[in-house]
């Protein structure tokens, strides 16, 4: 071995050239790209020999190396001496650009970041129909929100659904038909006995239409934190 | 009168979503005891009503907020439904599967999602976000619907080809943390 | 100077959890022009700074916000507790390359950091931190991406124009953090 490293992971070849770089205390504009291959080289046996699994960038990378070190090697013919470009000059520009922007990475955490170093107000303000389980909408979300559609309708490991499919009138009905018997229901103890979450899902938009409409009220008792429900005559 | 130690609890009530009560705020500030908590919160609180902005720190039941005062509460609401514009969860999968599978009619829908969607497309509909595109020739001729421009507005999209497909998202692997 | 005005919009920064334009606020006081609220702001802004709370508001994102002072961040972290995931290295460096070479692809962003990013996209797509611009017209129409609003919220950047220029890099030595 002809250097020493503590074994860091680095995020890619372009991380573990600038390391190298940095402890041969080279130039980047003039890096000696036969030690600089050789380490390199050398780091990923270190990690195949650690059994660290070496991802297929670090590969490419190491071609590209060899690539340019066989190059430098070729005798330079006397007449295109000029013209002939630095075969390290197309690593030289992706290390510069790297660093720039691991620069500029540095430099945006270097700002109050929000909710790391300042905070804005954290006020929920709960208001009209759609008060529950609302989300910000993003496109992320909508596509999220599709593939769950979709995984909905393949009965998943985990969720088991029942062949029918629950209709929020009828759970609209169920509702009321509850509430006439019971004057009032916590509004957990309403949920407690399903098990598919479409089915809550139905249940939750009858109450919320329920609400809408004026049939039911829900308030909050005086003693315990839980929601209650009640019919209004 | 301590004054950091003011400002401290003073941003706590600022950043919190519920209201504090003295104990949790003293379980924060180690070394400092309830009776100087309750002393700054007192202070704050009057301090709030002398200055006179749009809030003040309220004493309710389970503690201290900031809130606005009554005579705004008409802008406040007026803003909160235009520029927060939030959407259910239910409505949000039903307005995915119209962008995706448009054009599409209710029953469609109602066949993905498991449940009713009459009140969500209404609603939908109300917001710009889903238009009728025509009638499908089937019995009862039923409603078909689609996106609109708003809906690319929204989402931020420049047109409906834009939107990535389900396998573009898969591949994208899983989101790493760290 | 409209007193009642400023507390009006005031209340609106209380109470929002976004970021205000002076156009959105102008949207929700009629007969109010753009030049009367932004002259309210810039009041509001000065007020805040001058009455040393610990809070004060802050021009990010296009818009106008109440944010705490970062000396109450432990006071503050340690109340939330923080659950706010951190960026790990990898994420931050991709968000930045996103952020000053946008709108760009995932291939370039890949050439550019040497790595494979598949996974690092979608957790900044889950984040809200970057969107889905569009589709480039090359084959396999690859998707573009650019950096949100809430990033520019989150990093404390005014507008996209307030990211700090790119330095340019001599030699290796001094800056680079490992």
């Amino acid at each position: 071995m002809t250097f020493k490293t503590k074994l860091e992971v680095f995020e890619g070849p372009l991380d573990l050239l600038l390391h190298l770089i940095k402890i041969n205390e080279v130039e980047i504009s003039d890096i000696p790209i036969a030690t600089i291959t050789d380490q390199y080289l050398e780091y990923l046996d270190l990690m195949r020999a650690l059994d660290i699994n070496v991802a297929g960038d670090f590969l490419v990378m190491a071609s590209t190396l060899m690539h340019i070190k066989s190059k430098m090697l070729l005798p330079k013919q006397e007449d295109d001496l000029v013209e002939i470009e630095d075969p390290r000059e197309e690593i030289v520009r992706s290390l510069t650009e790297y660093m720039q922007l691991k620069d500029a990475a540095n430099e945006l955490t270097s700002r109050d970041v929000l909710y790391r170093d300042v905070f804005k107000r954290g006020i929920e303000i709960k208001r009209g129909e759609e008060d529950i389980a609302t989300t910000k909408v993003t496109l992320y979300d909508l596509m999220d929100a599709f593939k769950k559609v979709i995984r909905k309708k393949h009965p998943g490991i985990v969720l088991k659904f029942s062949a029918e499919s629950w209709s929020v009138k009828k759970k609209m009905i169920e509702i009321i038909r509850i509430l006439k018997e019971k004057k009032n229901l916590l509004l957990g103890d309403l949920f407690s006995t399903m098990e598919s979450v479409s089915e809550m899902i139905a249940t939750f938009l009858a109450l919320l239409e329920l609400v809408r409409t004026g049939f039911v009220n829900v308030f909050q008792g005086k003693e315990s934190s839980d929601i209650m429900l009640e019919a209004i005559k | 009168m301590d004054n950091y130690l003011k400002l401290i609890v003073e941003s706590l009530l600022f950043a919190s979503s519920e209201p504090l009560t003295p104990r949790q705020i003293r379980d924060l500030l180690p070394g400092k005891d309830l009776i100087e908590i309750k002393k700054v919160l007192k202070e704050l609180k009057d301090e709030y009503e002398t200055m006179k902005r749009s809030f003040l720190i309220k004493e309710v039941a389970e503690g201290y907020q900031f809130r606005s005062l009554p005579k705004f509460k008409p802008y406040i609401a007026n803003m909160l439904m235009s520029t927060q514009s939030r959407l259910s969860k239910a409505a949000l999968e039903t307005l995915t599967i119209i962008a995706y599978k448009q054009p599409i009619i209710r029953q469609e829908i109602e066949r993905l999602r498991g449940v009713e969607v009459g009140g969500i497309l209404k609603m939908l509909l109300k917001k710009g976000l889903i238009r009728i595109v025509g009638r499908k020739p089937l019995p009862g001729r039923p409603i078909i619907y689609g996106t609109t421009k708003k809906f690319l507005e929204v989402f931020d999209l420049k047109d409906l080809s834009s939107l990535p497909t389900l396998k573009e998202i898969e591949e994208l692997g899983d989101g790493e943390e760290g």
